[in-house]
């Protein structure tokens, strides 16, 4: 398996380790539910206003164990599992929000946000909106997303676009440990509310680092590995195919710029369009249905903006326009290096 | 085979509606489940109360007929319900209402400009909710019953002596949140009231096709909640039972649903076309049973009220519907660039781009 | 006051669970609301589904430990709902069930490689809804009881003579849907049975944190609709109660929400660790209301069973687990062209375009 | 108020007549309400299985009137009024529709469509490929859509990023009353799911014609006007902007082509491509807000497809990335003919 690169890397036997700060302990292999988990853990322990609930979040400590030995450390009043219904659960959220608190729910599967369509759209995006300012909700949605792990029907989804086009929300999707510490505590801090997308294919991953950590604010992208010919961007689950790619494509003697999006709303497109400024080439991958997905925002906007620099249209690479399929055809479905040098190949090099 | 969940106070409400006063203005009988009847210096409250509300709608239908109103939802007819829950609410409690319960914001203090400013169509929310305590008027349906959980939840968690009020009608019963809510609230054992205004039809749709229950607070008892049927009409009865359903909630015992039957006297909103789908004489019949004249009557003979008293009300009544006409008449300021002063705590390039854009296209057109 | 709503047969259910054989395999003295205990025959074809639901549970249960499966729910302990509510079904009658429902499917007649199909990762829905009158098994919960609701209202419509019958948890009973869906077949007066299998767990969530009712049943009456609490591990009150249910619906006199006690004996599915939330003392103290033992000491009573034929129902179990194990054996033909084979009725160009990426894919890395 | 023209119309008196068919009628004057009200008529004469249900469609007619005088003529067996929840109605259209009904329901709307979110995403745009084709869901679900008519908040969403991202789902939605009638019943006719999106401030817009009609097919898009120099591509209610901005083009001498796109998805990549590669330049035009907006999508798409015949990137003229505004903003919100020409001035025409 390989392994991403956080911000300033330096790798050591394959893991990434992440300049510690002054008074970190020394560090250790940590993996992104390990990170996401200590995230829970710091914030709990800094702000009593903070909260955690949904389903399983409590004794279980979540199917993907993010909150795990929460509710014995801070007790049934801080964490706690809730009643089995999600538009509950953020509706509940709003009504603890508006009354002070920092809620941190869990979608347990991002198909199952949906129940919870109307309470995120109709008032989580638009209720500070809506007041003038005078109501904030400082709620973080954690949802596990994207496929890759072989799961059933319902649980590879990748919602994405849903939340990218509401006005009123910020979408924040880490790739790494250090990164996935760093932008949870950030989204909990923040008095706009976050969906805050956890790419299931990557929870084990691990990083050498030392907690806590942090890394360039949210609404950053990152250059994760830098080229001069095609500028790859990237988020949560493909930032490793990007990478990949990258590796894949140097043997075919092309330098290829990997960009870690981190953040999907707000779009830094600062740093993205300095570097499709300097490659002239960009192609964008993810893993939901390529029709409307996160990456025609990107192509459109990178194309707006960046035009008379591109040499070639903005590629997407992404899984198909069809329902996410049974874990037997997920390897047909989902975005590959392969099908990412495809891509670049169809471009006339001439031009 | 046991299961350990609560046993206690399992029962269904009583059939006949809770009422003081009946619709003749004399005490009924009806058995009032230990409540007692609020004292003549309240209903007086309440009563005045009521017809300024009354006269509020009644004035605000009028500017929208007019068109000075971009829609308008009266609750007229259900001023007992609308009086009679908010007045109970203390203070520090919050109110979640919904777009038709202008009524509860008047009497929760909320400035005339401030309630109207989303039916004129200046702003969406026109006031401050903390400073009224009181939620912005929620337009899709039964989503304030969760935030009225929520809300009580934390006040619980933080040890707060306070409790939330929410309406909703009987239509946004039949919603997936309302049943959410009853649930997290009983299972949370918040300071929740939920108070379910049964005003017959939900836009067109009469309350036989909503629901197949001998009476929406049948559904209490599946929540291990406390559910209570009221005469929505009574001031005496809504007050009391809102009342003591508050008491419960800050005493830890939590939430309770109350049912208030009522009518919705006039259409729907101003674009409405009731006499589609009911009866003159329904709305007629209705007549009999009014809030107003009933605690009136009442008031009369117990001497709390007088035609002075009557005559004073009145013309506060007349005061109140002035300074609506008042604040139609003052344009409210609107400025274009707030279309995206508020959309986010933390400031967006992108957002100051487009926000460049308008400003350039006001600019051109000459705008200030 | 008066509100035109049904006020019949408004209660609530009895506190002691419906049930026939005892956990001793004894008849029992609990009222059963005018149902009768089946017969012998019936019993015995009961019993033999459930000894073969119970090898299947097992086996598949074993197979996705080593991993040859993406994931399993299994309902073991669950037999006597889930073979006594399936079997009540008439075959024009449809099914609806869930994720844990693997055991009626197999009731239903739905063949093990179809079945399982989908928990190895072959596609979603293995056998044809249509062939077995059974929807596909339903994973967002709660989504199939309106589904369920929908058909058998377009039954009534049609005047066919079917019923639907749609299983749900106790977890599932929070969600939203499961409101909406009883509000609608008892509005509608459609022919469905809810059967809502409280196992006590929603995952790692007790009953306690999920409803504060004394018992789910306990929802029906909110709704003017009839609920039942059966004693889930008997599967001659579970096959008499929806049997009942059934014939209701036929009836024209609308729906019916059965809620069977009974207790999930696995993990949730194979990933999933109970320790954390439960005591194996928990799990022990629920094996002696075990809905196979009993009837088999019931039938042994009456004669109708003896070792013999306990012996050839064992074998018949034996022969379904060697099933099981073969159909594993024979690996699914998967066509990664099927992708876009049946998103659309209509083809669209665009995803022939992409199917031609696909394709050439396959092609470059030597794929048939 | 400006009329748009239908496919092959001809202009009459500044109302827009559609050839009629033989057996048709005289031609009269017909609001969209009017014609979509028309469409459902004859879909419920034609066929048995149709059913119409929803919030108030039934006494009252709906709240637009769509539905006026059905449940009179076709009795309350086949249009009627159900109980007031979202997710309910569609997903008792889904057990019916498994049931061989096709049922028609309205979101009374859009905003409102939100609470019946997973039912539509998790089912309806997924059943048919779950069980191989084996089972259809032949439901239309009509949804009153976008703004500028004043309404107050939630009453002027466009919602259709959501649909179009979701594949499973056909999303149409008409400019004109003719389009409106024969899209109408060709949708509910049509084996798939089809998201019908009515443009609610073009439900009082009139056409002469006579119905039947029977129009362009949904899966293409239509050149409403013809022009060399630019490509305006519009839907629903924003067609009318694309023609007065033609209009107003023209003025300043430029040759403004426009295409209704009338179905959303599928996209109709050949009718579109054409225009583009002809006139090199092109904008799309809608009221949802622009970050992740349907307009993504066609501006990804049409630079993937045409790169080396667009002298310009395009555009997109939309509203802002902020919730819908109350009605007082409406004006500053909504993409005008201004908003419009001011975009085809940024471009370099000199490239
Ligand atoms: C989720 C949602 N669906 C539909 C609507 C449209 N709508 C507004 S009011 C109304 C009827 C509500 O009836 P009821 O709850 O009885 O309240 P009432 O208007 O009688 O006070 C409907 C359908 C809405 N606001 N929200
Ligand atoms: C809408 C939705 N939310 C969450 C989930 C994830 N999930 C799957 S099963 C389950 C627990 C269900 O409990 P219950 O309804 O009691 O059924 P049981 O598993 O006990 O049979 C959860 C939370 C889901 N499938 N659908
Ligand atoms: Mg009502
Ligand atoms: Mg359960």
């Amino acid at each position: 398996m390989s392994v991403e690169t956080g911000t300033d890397p330096t790798v050591v036997n394959g893991e990434t380790t992440t300049a510690a700060s002054a008074t970190a302990p020394t560090p250790s292999s940590v993996t992104m539910t390990k990170a996401l988990n200590q995230a829970l853990r710091d914030s709990l322990a800094d702000d009593d206003t903070v909260l955690i609930f949904g389903e399983d979040v409590g004794r279980l400590g979540g199917v993907f164990r993010v909150t795990e030995g929460l509710r014995a450390e801070f007790g049934s009043n801080r964490v706690w599992d809730s009643p089995l219904a999600e538009s509950g659960i953020i509706g509940t959220a709003i009504g603890m929000a508006m009354n002070g608190m920092r809620p941190v729910v869990e979608m347990q599967f991002d198909a199952y946000a949906y129940p919870a369509f109307e309470q995120i759209v109709s008032h989580v995006a638009k209720m500070r909106n809506r007041t003038k300012g005078r109501v904030s909700l400082p709620i973080t949605i954690r949802i596990p997303y994207a496929g890759d792990i072989g799961g059933v029907e319902h649980h590879s989804d990748s919602s994405e676009a849903y939340w990218t086009s509401t006005p009123g929300l910020t979408v924040v999707t880490p790739s790494n440990p250090a990164d996935a510490y760093s932008l949870l505590r950030e989204s909990i801090a923040s008095d706009d509310p976050v969906v805050f997308m956890e790419p299931k294919s990557r929870y084990w991953m691990k990083e050498t680092l030392s907690l806590p950590v942090s890394m360039a604010p949210m609404n950053r992208a990152q250059v994760v590995r830098e080229g001069t010919d095609v500028t790859l961007l990237a988020y949560g689950p493909t930032v490793r195919t990007a990478l990949d790619s990258a590796e894949a494509g140097a043997d075919h003697g092309l330098s290829i710029e990997v960009i870690d999006l981190r953040t999907l709303s707000p779009f830094d497109d600062e740093t993205v369009s300095a570097s499709v400024r300097k490659t002239s080439r960009a192609a964008i991958i993810h893993e939901a249905a390529q029709f409307g997905g996160y990456g025609a925002e990107v192509a459109a906007r990178l194309t707006e903006r960046n035009f008379t620099y591109l040499s070639a249209p903005i590629l997407r690479v992404t899984g198909f326009d069809v329902p996410y399929p049974s874990p037997k055809l997920e390897e047909f479905y989902l975005p590959t290096v392969e099908r990412v040098l495809d891509a670049l190949e169809s471009w006339d090099w001439e031009l | 085979m046991t299961i350990d969940v609560p046993t206690t106070g399992r029962s269904l409400p009583q059939l006949q509606p809770i009422s003081f006063i009946g619709a003749d203005g004399r005490l009924t009988d009806t058995p009032t489940e230990g409540l007692r009847i609020p004292s003549d210096a309240t209903l007086t409250g309440l009563y005045r109360q009521m017809v300024l509300v009354r006269r509020f709608e009644a004035q605000v239908t009028h500017l929208t007929r007019q068109g000075r109103l971009a829609t308008y939802p009266s609750a007229a007819g259900q001023e007992a319900a609308e009086v009679g829950a908010t007045t109970a609410l203390a203070p520090n409690d919050w109110l979640f209402p919904t777009y038709r319960d202008s009524a509860a914001l008047l009497t929760r203090g909320v400035p005339v400009a401030e309630i109207l400013a989303a039916f004129r169509g200046d702003w969406h929310c026109g006031f401050d909710p903390h400073e009224y305590h009181t939620s912005p008027a929620a337009t899709p349906l039964a989503t304030q019953t969760l935030h009225a959980t929520g809300f009580a939840m934390a006040a619980k968690l933080k040890g707060e002596d306070a409790a939330t009020l929410t309406f909703l009608g009987d239509g946004a019963s039949s919603e997936g949140d309302t049943h959410e809510a009853f649930n997290f609230a009983s299972v949370w054992q918040t300071p929740t009231v939920f108070v379910l205004q049964n005003n017959q039809y939900a836009i067109s749709t009469p309350l036989r096709e909503q629901t197949n229950a001998t009476m929406l607070a049948d559904r209490a008892a599946g929540y291990g909640m406390p559910g209570l049927r009221v005469d929505g009409n009574d001031v005496a009865a809504v007050f009391a039972a809102v009342s003591a359903a508050l008491a419960r909630g800050r005493n830890g015992d939590g939430p309770t649903l109350i049912e208030c039957l009522t009518y919705r006297m006039e259409s729907h909103t101003n674009s409405d076309d009731p006499t589609k789908y009911r009866d003159t004489e329904e709305v007629e019949h209705w007549k009999q049973f009014d809030p107003i004249d009933r605690l009136e009557k009442y008031l009369r003979q117990t001497g709390a009220l007088d035609d002075a008293g009557v005559e004073e009300i009145a013309e506060a009544a007349e005061t109140l519907a002035a300074s609506v006409r008042d604040a139609m008449n003052t344009e409210a300021e609107i400025d274009p660039r707030e279309l995206f002063a508020h959309v986010y705590a933390t400031p967006r390039t992108a957002l100051a781009e487009q926000q460049q854009v308008l400003e350039a296209e006001l600019a051109a057109a000459g705008h200030a």
